[in-house]
């Protein structure tokens, strides 16, 4: 096995190393820069019962080391996905993470059952966080209870395991990570976006025609790492780490933070190569600091024994 | 899979009029740069603080001498630092991106307006470049805010007449690009246009019925694609959840294809 | 009056800008850059009833485009302050806006009842939001009834108008706030610092020594103006607005988002001369808005008269 | 009020050892850098992903000139960009701040030791040449960890015995510079060090008792007293309130006074 193989529920990756949701639509962009089958996994943007046009634009908005998007899960719908948009990843060598939105439990459920039933498809990321849907979706997010039994509704419907994806918009995100543990999550995703705003000073109205939006990109860095810090010592699910990741370094800070595997969001709209990239550094990065294997620096900032030197 | 990112070499960059900017860079990604109305994705230094592309419209290209020529209007932080790199310094330009002006659509000899107001004028140079050197009679109209705004006048009249308008009149025939079309009575067979989207609903209302193309601007992420930040709804869905992307379907769309 | 002039509960203000509390001391340091008579007022470090050391070092960490900071309340302790530092900066015509914190109920009470009889303290700013306090502080911050209990009887002790201070790590700040309104709160200040991390890779440990810290700068921005273009249009006391205000286009930012004054936290490390070159460049800015007076701002973003052209 | 800030233009800037660069600027601002063992807060460009300041020890001053001389190594982020500036652009430069070595303290004809530990040994440079200038007799004690990251040897054998130590032993005498003040039996009156903490506790177990100065490191916010990121406990009081700032009251203390 490599020395970057990793095994997470349902997750058979080469590499630690997946594009994250929304932000590499279903893959059909990106194949025309590299071949999809380097990639460790895949998470592909939200999919919804009915086709979603989203919110009005503009849906983006670039602040300091970070952007705000208000895209509103548009994606086609579960039909299209399951008839094309997954069907045409299948000839691709990596494991499809679906991510599963809606606006009520029933939502979540049917499309979970479908998704998860694609032959690529080998997990679900349940997205209770996304703060870019006005109905339920938030709700969902920040409430223990209903995100626990969200998770266990979803959980039974899927044939696949589940990770569940987490807002960072919450006052104890141990909590919300405990309550979607106990109820059958097999895996926990994290960060969402920060919800922020930008205002214009020349229109003197909000920047983004949702008004508010998510904040992700370096600027977030930190509140991921120190959330997958606090949430990786509470549970015994792994963890896929995301917020900010630009460069190998951030690679390393979200393992030693307690995360299992990454994901890259914004990063691949400034640099299509991103995910790649990562991948060929990362080896020479292990070699620098002695470390025969990835998954040894999980959780190495809080695990005594791992913090040789 | 082609290579469609590189780092370009700026040759030249001068200021050609109030807050605009030309920008010459040089490099072997530039002799995909064939089509008119395409744009390439430009990020700016490593900082990242600044974190997103750019997109800016192909203002002219020579394939031979591997150069490309964008003009830009200092708006924010991102064109001010464009600004400030100097010769020799290089940009990270993912490109040529989109979909171009249809130059095929025109024949020789048939006659091509071409309509650009403030910043959308620089996409029209290549493509006028090109429908001249394909034997089509090229006629622009320019509009800008003031005389201290206008650039390229001298270029685009070598290649054709071309009517220069300014709002408050200090330059040119006073108005809007519309007015100019209408009080100098100009007819074509094809209306090529970028610029503000005022500009573009007005020209739509009039022209609808006309084989007419016109460029589209959005704030973009990815510019390839994949993020949906740039979306427009189609004319004949104008609710529902069909879209076309503006990096991808567009920025260049047929009039009344899509909602302005 | 002058365009920048501005009238808060307890703070009479030449001008909307101060510097923000923990981030100028007791303005002793700036003293030696310029006339500390030139701010709007200022926001002193928070005082405790003992004087406290604060966390061990190190206490600061850089991000990108943010600061981490685990200082810990150090403070020379309320007979100190009361008795030097306060009295010190009799000698400048600026309002004192005093930082009041603690671990009990009873600290902050002790503090506020004292501290507010100081002759140069117009108003109290309430931090029950410090993420760097280990005991009690941090539930002030996040759960509506306990802060609004602390808000009542500190407003009963104090002899000056009382702001509270939020903290952004909530999921809903709009609740928070109403509850302190409702508690008698004259003021929000907002936002206190987002809870992060980083991690050493060569340590691989967290830098700082309390392992997390609160994130400030120009990364924080965004969220700051989310929760600000929220609360003002649910309260109707007002906000000082702050995190990551760096150029006059952010204090602009600010006001249009619905903050009535600002103050500037991190900046002031980077340029010790800030607060008075926001100052300074202020009038220009609101000449080319063609505004007249900075208060016509406030809430711009939202309230439908102001959107002019 | 004194102005303590300003822009300082680079005059020349060149790696002089393995990751270790000497930068040279000019300006104003320099005359009041009187004082060795002061440092200096620098703003190293405009962009807003490098939040703060970066602090540096002065390591030479010509005040005729009003040059500042600096030796850093390139560990971050910052330093790194610093490398990366070219001659003739500026540095946003707070300073002289801080309590530096007390010159003074040593009369002329006595014997001062200069202890430094690799990128420890830049403000002793300065210190040296006044304490020279003063007729104190100085020998130098420099301390790196191989052969090539050894810098200014030459410089500071011009202005007194030097004694040079790496721990790989790949130069010099090879060990710890505590080592090379044993083996070579150093006597002194009073004894300067900066450089690593485990280095000053060891010059603080042996030295004590002895007229001896340390200067200190720690992260760094303000740079001038009010953030209180950089405080230590005192000596007399391990455990309690009182404090000392690094920025303000130090970098350099008298041994044994605060803990290290
Ligand atoms: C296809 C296309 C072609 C373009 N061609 C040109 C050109 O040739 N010359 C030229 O001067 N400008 C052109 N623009 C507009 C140009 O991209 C923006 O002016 C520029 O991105 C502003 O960046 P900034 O950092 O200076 O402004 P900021 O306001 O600081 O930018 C912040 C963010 O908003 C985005 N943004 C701001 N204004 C616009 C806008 N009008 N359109 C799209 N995104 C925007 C930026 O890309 C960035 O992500 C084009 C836009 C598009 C979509
Ligand atoms: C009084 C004083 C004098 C100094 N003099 C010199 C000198 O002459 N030459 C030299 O090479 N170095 C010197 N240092 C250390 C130097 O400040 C750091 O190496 C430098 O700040 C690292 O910045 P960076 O961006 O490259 O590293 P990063 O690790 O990216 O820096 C991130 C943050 O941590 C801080 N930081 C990181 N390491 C240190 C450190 N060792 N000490 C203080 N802050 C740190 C930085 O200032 C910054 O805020 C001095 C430090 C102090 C406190
Ligand atoms: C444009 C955009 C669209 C996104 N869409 C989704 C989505 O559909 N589902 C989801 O779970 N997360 C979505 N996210 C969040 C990302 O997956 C990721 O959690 C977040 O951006 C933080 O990572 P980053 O800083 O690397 O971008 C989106 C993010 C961006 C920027
Ligand atoms: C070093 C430091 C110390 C701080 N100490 C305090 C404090 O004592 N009391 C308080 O209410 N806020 C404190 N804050 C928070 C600031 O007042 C401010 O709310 C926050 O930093 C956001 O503003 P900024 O981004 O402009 O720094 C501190 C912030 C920093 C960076
Ligand atoms: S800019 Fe990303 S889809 Fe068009
Ligand atoms: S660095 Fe701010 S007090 Fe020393």
């Amino acid at each position: 096995m490599s020395r970057l193989a990793i095994e997470l529920p349902g997750l058979k990756m080469k590499n630690p190393i997946m594009p994250a949701s929304g932000c590499f639509g279903f893959g059909k962009e990106y194949a025309n820069f590299y071949d999809l089958s380097e990639l460790g996994a895949i998470a592909v943007k939200a999919t919804t019962v009915e086709p979603r046009y989203g919110n009005p634009t503009p849906r983006l908005a670039e602040t300091k080391a970070g952007l705000l998007n208000a895209i509103g899960l548009q994606n086609p719908g579960l039909d299209k996905v399951c008839n094309e948009e997954l069907p045409w990843l299948e000839k691709f060598d990596v494991p499809i993470l679906a991510n599963v939105a809606g606006s009520e439990m029933e939502d979540y459920i049917q499309v979970a059952e479908r998704v998860s039933k694609n032959k690529n498809v080998t997990a679900l990321e349940l997205n209770i966080s996304c703060p870019n849907v006005k109905k339920g979706g938030i709700a969902f997010g920040t409430v223990p209870e209903v995100a626990a039994e969200l998770t266990r509704e979803v959980k039974r419907a899927s044939s696949v395991p589940i990770y569940v994806k987490l807002s960072p918009n919450v006052a104890d995100i141990v909590s919300m990570a405990k309550a979607v543990e106990q109820a059958g999550a097999d895996g926990l995703s994290m960060i969402n976006t920060l919800l922020g705003m930008r205002i214009d000073l020349k229109t003197r109205k909000p920047i983004l025609a949702n008004q508010a939006g998510g904040l992700s990109g370096p600027a977030i860095k930190p509140v991921a790492i120190r959330m997958i810090h606090q949430v990786s010592q509470a549970v015994d699910i792994p963890i896929i780490g995301m917020g900010g990741i630009t460069t190998v370094d951030d690679v390393i800070e979200f393992f030693l933070a307690g995360a299992s595997a990454v994901a890259i969001g914004t990063q691949n709209f400034v640099d299509p190569y991103a995910c790649p990239n990562l991948i060929e550094q990362l080896p020479k990065k292990l070699d620098e600091m002695g470390v025969d294997h990835v998954s040894e620096l999980v959780g190495g900032s809080w695990k005594e024994l791992c913090n040789v030197r | 899979m082609l290579k469609k990112q590189g780092h370009l070499s700026i040759v030249s960059q001068q200021q050609i009029a109030e807050q605009i900017y030309e920008i010459t860079c040089q490099g072997p990604l530039v002799t995909a740069m064939t089509n008119p109305g395409q744009f390439v994705h430009i990020k700016i230094d490593q900082y990242e603080d600044l974190l997103l592309r750019r997109p800016l419209s192909i203002c002219d290209v020579n394939t031979e001498e591997q150069t490309l020529t964008m003009l830009y209007r200092v708006e924010g932080n991102g064109t001010k630092r464009l600004s400030e790199k100097q010769v020799h310094s290089q940009i990270d330009v993912l490109g040529p991106l989109g979909q171009g002006f249809p130059v095929e659509e025109t024949k020789p000899g048939e006659v091509a307006l071409l309509v650009g107001g403030g910043i959308g004028v620089p996409p029209l140079y290549y493509l006028s470049k090109q429908l001249k050197a394909r034997g089509v009679e090229v006629i622009h109209v320019l509009g800008f805010q003031s005389k201290e705004a206008v650039f390229y006048e001298k270029e685009f009249n070598e290649l054709g007449p071309t009517y220069v308008t300014t709002v408050d009149g200090s330059h040119g025939i006073k108005g809007f690009v519309t007015d100019a079309i209408h009080e100098q009575n100009l007819t074509f067979d094809t209306l090529y246009s970028c610029g503000p989207n005022a500009m573009l609903k007005e020209l739509t209302e009039r022209f609808a019925d006309k084989r007419a193309f016109l460029s589209l601007e959005e704030r973009m992420g990815c510019g390839i694609g994949a993020c949906l930040a740039c979306v427009c709804h189609l004319t004949n869905d104008p609710e529902g959840a069909s879209y076309k992307k503006v990096c991808t379907d567009g920025p260049v769309f047929k009039v009344g294809e899509v909602v302005l």
